[in-house]
């Protein structure tokens, strides 16, 4: 009614003035009135890209994870080696209180960095890609050296992407003699278990840490929240401003789905992060004056993994089988219509990507087209029997294929659910089972508790990321300090219980894990053949069958802003803070 | 059949918020009902006769004192041996509808305390229909057309003669009728009151009666004994006769005073008493308890107890300092 | 007040079924008329009747209730009618039961009487309640500031009198006003009636189960039986020789005090209720001992013998005889 | 062997009473009559609904979260498959487990408040004071925090914790109700007739309770159904593949029924279907308000 | 008054221990919730690309808010921390205190929670009245049936359906948050209008559901005045009219407004689906989304807080009767 019609243009009655309608981060739902603009509170108001600056953007690229735009740095040096990162900051970067940022600031941020946990910034010794040193070169330059006893090819990435805040309001966290207790932290022993102790006790109050006011040098600041929005300023001292349109940007709160659908397809909004939406909504949606959806690569894919610890999963053509008569295509309709496309075949890699890494050997790879006949092969080739037109265990005692998947993860039940229907259809019997939360979906899936269970793979860009989630922790290989190593089935979270070898044909014998660990200090070109080496065994042996690759969709809405990223760019997956700050949104003439 | 001396109740009342508050409901009362006798139990509302009738037929617990049944002591039982005892004493009810189940026959209502008896003596399933015609057929009703009905299908004549047709199926020795024909209808109530009087003569149950409509009580039987109960104690006892016609005590004289005149049939009494009101204000504990109401009520009334007794060469027992004779009831004109 | 063929009928799922049947009474002014009858008989219904209240799914359906100076009752309605009540008539409310306003005092309840009755001199009104209270042995003032549960049954009973009285009624109907009282309190009760009475000139009706209360207070008894007016005459001379046979049985089922206890004897068999009153012919006749053939067909006219009245058929033929 | 005797003739004729009362009392208003028949037919679609289709539901790929239509009456689901018929074959889940917490309801509550009342004394007060701490517990809350400590793996399990946790104002109920029939006559006569407890439990205070107790078994039904399909909806317990409170989550979470009218059909389907049974449900409370009143039996 | 400031002492006492009791409860069943939330979300991050190290890292500094110490130690601190209303921190809010966050959500459910009730309250008794007033006839059923099926049909069934045909088949209101976030909050007509425009659904939806019970309580409060004598007496008194009504009416609503007090308290409890279909941001939705991300505290102070709310209506709802209730203040026992 009246809010409905009447706000069709927002800037009209509420007196936005050339503000920006979007969404709170999908990651963090909810929005806290009484959090602090702290990026690192789990619900703090600070908005990446808006009033939370990094120190550079990670690009969506299909393969190479160190690409970035400017943040806090304007550029950046990488070693050849990836041992070092050095970064030159914006000359004319600026707090929204008229200080310079400084390497100062950086330094700072990444003591805090430390303090609360972060790739580059971690205290565990030898995890990968941790940091070494941080060196303050100039009053603009930083030097970030890797500790290369267990290196990593991601390690700019894991310096750049972290928040840099003003040490002139957060510089009291860190204790005079936080950079020692650092180092004592590194060593191993009593004290330095103390030290991690004590850091970590910092990072609690970094987390409750909130600053008496907001102090941004993003191209927003904090003016207020209440449960329902949270409303930013622009920065007039961003180093950028004059290139930033929106002269604010309001967050809308929601908590289900359905609530953005609404806004969406009302039209209010000129931004949204992606939200899973049925068709039909989708189409309502696209009909709202000047709706856009963009979509773009998001390097995440679903599959349906076994325990092979479980009979008869542990016979590879019981797997083939079950994928022979798994239409993919339908599955991913009525689960996910817009969020994914199906998979071609299960390769490990997200479709997209595999291109990249493994170019024409995709196509040599098993489709495991939805095919009965050739199921039914495999099973008997399983020595699974048939009795009525059901297919029952080696033994004759029943079969019954059990997916567990987490409570309110709806896209994965419906697609169990509709897996369940065509399994059944061709003499499968199955069944969904739900557990409560994703918490103890995760612990019991962890533990080998279950038959069949979802899980996500394929998250690039960097191939160890890939590759890991297959032939990792979960599948039996672990990597600590750079050392790979194997534990059996049903120990150490291996709930998988591949094999730890496999006989690849056209390859020969290969240690999946020890490949992945290889990729994670390995170039591009280095990657390559490993990666079509791992496909293979994945493709052949199917520890998942990768069900559909997901797709990222972006909600712009061209009403009154435009230069929103085209289909498929690399600032994608970055919020709309960052195509704001470089300059790329503009006011609608 | 049942004594009782020095009988004590006293209620605690909770759930008011002022504190707990004690109601005396029995101050000692002693009583004494012999085999095929009959007793009545008079007094204002709230002096205590529900009370002891309870007590009496075992319903309700004692404070102080002592019951003997048929000589046994009740107090050196358990709970559980006093049962049979007291199950020789039934009750009946004042109000003839709550006292009958609604959701079950006359039939039905007499079956089950009379199959319990069949358990225990070993009799036959024929027994216990034959037992429930006859228990019908001792109160006056007809088995054939009674036993298939619900109690709201009878008169209330009929339901309390179901009441004492139930009470008779344990053989009793001794019924209790607390205002047992206050609510039925004035046409029928004689009609019970005929029967309790014959059950007595014919099967030799003692009766108690209780009531606060004095002439009734003369019906159960001439020979039985009345008990004047205010607020808790026994203020005069003896003869049903004597003490309609030559009242000592003047709680009892106003009590009889109060009774309404047929004044085309009756001449008033000579010298009605009635009493000072009000009762609610003056509960005094000191002294005499009706002390605060009493017309005559002289000095020592006031600081001393007055206790049951036979004195003055009076024929009852009472308990007045200074009892008087009066002649307050009404006389029929026939007798003037 | 003279009541004229007055039939009050209730719906029931068998149809509608008259609890007052053909009932003819003359109150005469400064009198005490009492009306007994059995649970059942059709007393609170006649004394509602009186006061055109009787409640649904009742309904007076022939006769009239004249009142002298006010007209027809059973015609009255809304406005005239409220008035009539507690202006006129006065209603007296079984003791046991409650009449007053739990929430309210009985002052404030009083002054509401008033108000409704369009009493100017409000202050006048409540001296002349402490002045009845006081008279019946009250504490006026205390009284008036009382709620209902803080009052014992008797003064209850007294207080429903002082509100019926205070807006000079001259015609008071009081149904059942001693039931569920003890001994000593019905004597005081009865006793203030009749003072009242006699003070203020009254016309009272009475209405109770109890012969012993007419006797005591009324003037004139009727006896109701069935819904019907079996009789009714002077209380000294119905008391002492009833002609109908059913006041017979009553008065000789009283229990006496003195005298000889085997000359009181229960009638036989049962009262009628709503449900089990003969459609037509006398409606005592399964109880009565003079039963004749007529008896079953016609039900009798109550027919005047002297200062009596007395529907029997038995009766009547013996006049004649 | 007392048994014997009473179901003989007069509890025959007792019987035949009743059914009469109770056809005059459903002919008296023609709505109770409707109550009745919507009753029977939930029984009879909860004992044989699911046998009329084939498990698993026919599909239609094509037709996922279509609104009604000649061919579904209530459109389809995010599968494709119709919505009356997953009403139909879900009615079992939802009716069975409102049936076992409606019988543990009762059971608890009127043991519970039996025991209590008769009894008295010490007993009564325990127990009346841990009814009343669990009629303060608002049961809606704790049943979401229990959805996480408790896994419902079926209907009769999630009957067992709803009936554990609803029988406090039964209870309560029943005490009172025991307390006051203490107080008739016939109780006291029975025990001093020396009748046992069993006697006078099971023979005369229960049948007079009888009545009172079907029309709390009705009403926990109701809320046997509504409770779990509100959890179902809330998406706090495991996942049904047909279950109503599943179809509402679903419809409205996943399928956007409350953004566009497509999917409507898919949410109305349920919806209708807890309302004709609350319907059903008051018809036939309020018919047997009458049947069991004893002044109604008397005419 | 002094009555009512001793039921008052001893309510707040009984009161207290219930609170105890249930803060003892509601802190052992949310301990016992399987899924260790610290290992669960480590993957969460993993699965959202973070380092496995980093994650880790990351977790144990959130979770380092969750109380330390055995689980006794950990009760202990818990219940003392009661008497200073310090129910802990809230992990998902970055520690910030647990009260802080109920209150914010509080603001939100209590308002339209007392919008509803109310209105449906007082359209809920007038219609009772109607209801008892034509109960033998045609309107009397019609509101009658339709309370029962408004009482009998759960929140959420009306919220949807209210949901469905208002929001969507013919969308004339908003069923999507508190507020239309496009306005500037505070005190101007844009947003005022909008907040009125998105509580309508919710609003209705709580009045539609409660109305029923209204209706229903209502009238079968008024035919139990309606029989009372009181209120014949008044009318055979001449009483006006309206004097009469008000006598009617007051007794009538009394019991309920002890009803209504209860519900209050019962409501916030029951908010939980109506926030979730209309996307009210109150304490249901805080409860719901406490447990689903496994914040003990929040969780533990969400349940409490809405228990603590039905104890206090609870006592606020016997003192409320105690001060309208002569007979209550006087300290008689009164059974409602
Ligand atoms: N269960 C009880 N709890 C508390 N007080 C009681 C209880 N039963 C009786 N009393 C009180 O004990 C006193 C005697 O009561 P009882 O019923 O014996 O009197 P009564 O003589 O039978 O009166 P009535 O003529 O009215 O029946 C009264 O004051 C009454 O209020
Ligand atoms: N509301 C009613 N509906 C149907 N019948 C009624 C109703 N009220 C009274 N009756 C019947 O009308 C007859 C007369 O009732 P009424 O109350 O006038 O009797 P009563 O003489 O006052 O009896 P009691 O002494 O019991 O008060 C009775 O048979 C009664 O059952
Ligand atoms: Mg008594
Ligand atoms: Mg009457």
């Amino acid at each position: 009614a009246c809010s409905g019609g009447a706000t069709n243009q927002p800037g009209g009655s509420s007196g936005g003035g050339g503000g920006l309608f979007t969404t709170i981060d999908v990651a963090r739902p909810g929005l806290d009135p009484s959090g602090p603009a702290n990026p690192w509170a789990p619900k703090g108001n600070s908005y990446l890209g808006y009033n939370g600056m990094k120190l550079g953007w990670v690009k969506n690229h299909v393969t190479d994870p160190n690409q970035f735009y400017p943040g806090i740095a304007a550029s950046w040096d990488i070693a050849p080696d990836n041992s070092s990162v050095t970064l030159h900051l914006q000359p004319n970067g600026k707090w929204s209180d008229g200080k310079p940022v400084t390497a100062e600031d950086v330094r700072l941020s990444i003591g805090l960095a430390y303090t609360t946990g972060s790739t580059a910034f971690a205290l565990t010794p030898g995890a990968a890609g941790a940091a070494a040193d941080v060196e303050v070169v100039d009053d603009k330059t930083v030097k970030v050296t890797q500790d290369m006893t267990n290196p990593s090819s991601k390690f700019a990435r894991g310096v750049i992407d972290n928040w840099v805040v003003p040490a002139h309001v957060w510089g009291s966290l860190l204790p005079a003699d936080f950079w020692d207790k650092l180092k004592t932290s590194r060593g191993t022993g009593e004290a330095a278990d103390k030290a991690r102790e004590e850091i970590l006790a910092i990072g609690q109050k970094v987390l409750a840490f909130a600053p008496p006011k907001d102090v941004s040098a993003g191209p927003f600041t904090l003016e207020r929240v209440n449960p329902g929005e949270a409303l930013l300023l622009k920065n007039k001292n961003f180093y950028n401003a004059a290139n930033v349109a929106p002269d604010q940007v309001k967050f809308l709160n929601f908590s289900g789905n359905e609530q953005i659908w609404n806004y969406l397809s009302a039209g209010k909004l000129d931004h949204s992060g992606f939200v899973a939406a049925p068709t039909d909504v989708m189409n309502r949606i696209k009909q709202a004056p000047g709706s856009q959806l963009i979509t773009g690569f998001s390097p995440v894919a679903v599959g349906m993994a076994f325990n092979q610890s479980k009979k008869p999963y542990d016979n590879v053509h019981v797997r083939r089988g079950l994928a022979h008569l798994i239409d993919r295509a339908q599955v991913t309709k009525v689960a996910s219509p817009e969020g994914g496309t199906p998979a071609v075949t299960t390769s490990g890699i997200h479709q997209k990507p595999a291109q990249e890494w493994i170019g024409s050997e995709l196509s040599s790879l098993d489709p495991y087209a939805f095919d009965v006949a050739k199921a039914e092969a495999e099973f008997k080739e399983a020595g699974l029997q048939k009795k009525d037109g059901k297919w029952a265990m080696a033994d004759g005692s029943p079969w019954k294929v059990t997916m567990q998947a987490p409570s309110g993860f709806s896209d994965w039940i419906s697609a169990q659910e509709n897996i369940k229907s065509q399994l059944i259809e061709n003499g499968v019997d199955a069944e969904v089972v739900t557990v409560a939360d994703y918490p103890i979906y995760l612990e019991e899936l962890a533990a080998g508790k279950y038959d069949v269970g979802f899980w996500l793979m394929a998250l690039g860009p960097a191939p160890y990321d890939i590759f890991q989630r297959l032939y990792g922790t979960s599948n039996g290989w672990t990597n600590v300090a750079g050392q790979v190593k194997h534990s059996a089935p049903g120990k150490s979270g291996n709930w998988m219980g591949s094999a730890e070898e496999i006989d690849v044909e056209g390859v020969g014998k290969i240690n999946p894990g020890e490949l992945t660990a290889k990729l994670n200090a390995a170039g591009p070109e280095e990657a390559k053949p490993i990666m079509a080496q791992l496909a293979k065994a994945a493709n052949q042996d199917l520890p998942v069958i990768q069900l559909w690759d997901y797709v990222n969709t972006q909600f712009t809405n061209t009403s009154r802003f435009t230069g929103w990223p085209a289909q498929d760019s690399d600032l994608l997956r970055l919020p709309a803070g960052v195509w704001i700050q470089l300059g790329m949104v503009k006011k609608k003439q | 059949m049942i004594n009782g001396t020095g009988v004590v109740k006293t209620y605690k009342q909770r759930g008011k918020v002022l504190g707990a508050r004690e109601v005396r409901a029995l101050r000692g009362v002693d009583f004494s009902i012999p085999k095929g006798g009959a007793a009545s139990f008079i007094g204002e509302s709230g002096c205590g006769k529900t009370t002891l009738g309870r007590i009496i037929a075992g319903l309700e617990t004692y404070d102080e004192g002592e019951i003997a049944i048929d000589g046994v002591a009740m107090s050196s039982l358990k709970p559980k041996q006093r049962q049979p005892h007291f199950r020789k004493i039934q009750m009946i009810h004042q109000d003839p509808y709550s006292a009958l189940n609604p959701t079950r026959t006359v039939h039905q209502t007499l079956h089950a305390p009379l199959s319990l008896r069949a358990g225990q003596t070993g009799r036959s399933k024929s027994w216990i229909e034959e037992r429930a015609a006859e228990v019908l057929s001792l109160v006056g009703l007809d088995p054939g057309s009674v036993l298939a009905r619900y109690p709201h299908q009878l008169s209330g004549g009929m339901r309390q003669r179901v009441v004492i047709a139930r009470a008779l199926t344990v053989d009793p020795e001794m019924l209790v009728a607390d205002e047992a024909v206050s609510m039925i209808d004035v046409s029928l109530r004689l009609g019970i009151l005929a029967l309790l009087k014959d059950l007595r003569e014919r099967l030799g149950v003692s009766v108690l009666f209780i009531t606060h409509d004095v002439a009734t009580a003369r019906y159960i039987g001439d020979d039985g004994e009345l008990y004047v109960i205010y607020r808790g104690q026994v203020i005069e006892r003896g003869a049903v006769d004597t003490i309609i016609a030559d009242p000592v005590h003047p709680y009892t004289q106003s009590l009889l005073s109060a009774i309404p005149v047929l004044h085309g049939l009756e001449q008033p009494g000579e010298h009605p008493v009635t009493p000072l009101e009000p009762l609610d204000q003056d509960q005094s504990e000191e002294g005499c308890l009706f002390a605060g109401r009493c017309p005559f009520r002289g000095e020592r009334c006031t600081s001393e107890r007055p206790l049951l007794q036979v004195a003055d060469g009076l024929p009852q027992e009472h308990a007045c300092f200074y009892p008087e004779r009066r002649s307050v009831i009404a006389r029929p004109m026939s007798e003037v | 007040m003279r009541i004229d063929g007055l039939t009050v009928v209730y719906k029931t799922p068998a149809g509608e079924l008259p609890a007052v049947r053909d009932v003819t009474l003359t109150l005469e002014p400064g009198t005490i008329t009492g009306i007994v009858g059995e649970s059942g008989s059709g007393k609170s219904t006649l004394a509602l009747s009186l006061l055109n209240a009787v409640q649904p799914p009742g309904r007076i359906a022939a006769g009239t209730v004249e009142i002298d100076g006010l007209g027809d009752m059973a015609r009255f309605r809304g406005e005239q009618l409220r008035k009539a009540r507690g202006k006129h008539v006065g209603y007296v409310f079984q003791a046991a039961q409650n009449s007053l306003n739990p929430l309210k005092t009985v002052g404030k309840q009083l002054l509401d009487l008033g108000r409704s009755h369009g009493v100017e001199d409000l202050r006048g009104l409540v001296r002349e309640a402490k002045e009845l209270l006081g008279r019946m042995g009250l504490d006026g003032a205390r009284v008036l500031d009382s709620h209902q549960h803080e009052l014992s049954g008797g003064m209850r009973q007294r207080v429903g009198i002082m509100l019926a009285l205070v807006l000079n009624a001259h015609l008071v109907v009081l149904d059942e006003p001693t039931t569920a009282l003890d001994m000593i309190t019905q004597a005081n009760i009865l006793k203030i009636v009749r003072a009242v009475h006699a003070e203020r000139g009254l016309t009272t009706l009475v209405i109770t189960h109890d012969i012993g209360v007419v006797a005591e207070v009324a003037d004139r008894l009727a006896v109701m039986y069935g819904g019907r007016l079996v009789e009714q005459g002077p209380t000294r001379e119905v008391l002492g020789a009833p002609r109908h046979p059913y006041t017979k049985g009553l008065i000789k089922a009283i229990p006496r005090l003195v005298g000889d206890i085997a000359e009181a004897q229960a009638l036989p068999g049962r009262p009628p209720t709503l449900a089990t009153v003969p459609k037509e012919g006398c409606v005592f006749r399964e109880r009565c001992a003079l039963r004749m053939d007529v008896c079953d067909t016609v039900d009798p006219e109550a027919v005047s013998h002297g200062t009596r009245l007395v529907a029997c058929h038995a009766v009547t033929v013996k006049e004649h005889a | 062997m007392s048994v014997l005797l009473e179901g003989s003739s007069t509890s025959a004729a007792m019987r035949r009473n009743f059914w009469t009362g109770v056809w005059r009392v459903m002919r008296r208003k023609p709505t109770r009559l409707v109550g009745a028949v919507l009753m029977l037919g939930f029984v009879f679609m909860g004992l044989f609904g699911p046998l009329f289709y084939p498990d698993p539901l026919p599909r239609d790929p094509g037709q996922l979260t279509r609104p009604p239509s000649w061919q579904h009456w209530l459109g389809t689901d995010d599968q494709g498959r119709d919505v009356i018929a997953l009403v139909v074959t879900g009615s079992r889940y939802v009716l069975l487990a409102a049936l076992v917490t409606a019988v543990i309801t009762v059971v608890l509550g009127t043991g519970i408040g039996l025991f209590s009342g008769f009894k008295r004394g010490r007993w009564d007060t325990v127990l009346m004071r841990f009814t009343d701490m669990k009629l303060t517990i608002p049961g809606l809350p704790l049943l979401l925090v229990l959805s996480t400590v408790w896994k419902f793996n079926s209907a009769v399990q999630m009957g067992l914790v709803l009936g554990l946790l609803s029988w406090g104002g039964v209870a309560r109920a029943v005490r009172s109700q025991t307390l006051s029939l203490r107080e008739r006559g016939f109780i006291e006569a029975a025990r001093g007739l020396g009748l046992s407890t069993t006697h006078i439990v099971g023979k005369e205070l229960l049948p007079s309770m009888a009545p009172y107790i079907a029309m709390n078994m009705l009403i926990a039904i109701t809320g046997g159904v509504y409770s779990q399909v509100g959890l179902f909806f809330l998406g706090v317990l495991p996942y049904e593949s047909n279950n109503w409170g599943q179809m509402l989550n679903t419809a409205v979470f996943r399928s956007g029924a409350l953004t566009i009218p497509s999917a409507l059909g898919f949410l109305l389907g349920p919806l209708l279907a807890i309302l004709l049974l609350t319907l059903a449900i008051v018809l036939v409370v309020d018919a047997m308000d009458e049947i069991f009143n004893p002044r109604l039996r008397e005419e | 008054m002094t009555v009512i400031a001793r039921r008052l002492a001893g309510h707040l006492a009984r009161g207290v221990v219930m609170i105890l009791v249930v803060a003892t409860i509601s802190f052992f069943i949310v301990r016992s919730i399987p899924g260790d939330p610290v290992a669960a979300n480590v993957q969460k991050l993993i699965q959202m690309g973070m380092d496995p190290q980093a994650a880790e890292q990351a977790t144990r500094v959130l979770y380092g808010f969750q109380p330390k110490g055995s689980l006794w130690e950990q009760y202990i601190d818990y219940i003392s921390g009661l008497f200073t209303f310090d129910l802990g921190q809230s992990v998902t809010h970055a520690g910030a205190p647990v009260t802080q966050v109920l209150g914010e959500a509080a603001k939100w459910t209590v308002l339209p929670v007392l919008a509803g009730t109310l209105l449906s309250f007082l359209v809920g008794i007038i219609m009772g009245v109607y209801a008892a007033i034509k109960r033998s006839g045609k309107l009397g059923d019609v509101l009658a049936i339709s309370g029962s099926l408004l009482h009998g049909v759960p929140q959420y069934v009306l919220g949807l359906l209210l949901s469905a045909i208002f929001a969507t088949l013919i969308p004339i209101l908003p069923a999507d948050g508190p507020v239309d976030i496009l306005f500037e909050p505070g005190f101007n007509a844009g947003y005022i209008a909008s907040l009125f425009d998105h509580a309508v659904l919710p609003v209705a939806t709580y009045a539609l559901a409660a109305y029923g019970g209204w209706i229903l309580a209502m009238k079968s409060s008024v035919v139990t005045v309606l029989g009372d004598d009181f209120i014949l007496a008044a009318e055979l008194r001449g009483m006006k009219r309206s004097i009469i009504f008000r006598y009617i009416a007051r007794n009538a609503i009394l019991p309920l407004f002890t009803i209504l007090a209860l519900s209050l308290g019962l409501l916030l409890g029951g908010a939980v689906f109506i926030e979730r279909i209309f996307n009210y941001p109150g304490l249901g939705l805080l409860l719901i989304d406490s447990i689903t991300m496994r914040d003990y505290a929040l969780m533990g102070g969400a349940f409490l807080l809405i228990t603590a709310a039905i104890i206090v209506a609870n006592i606020v709802a016997d003192l409320f009767y105690s001060v309208i209730d002569p007979r209550v203040r006087s300290g008689e026992e009164v059974s409602s």
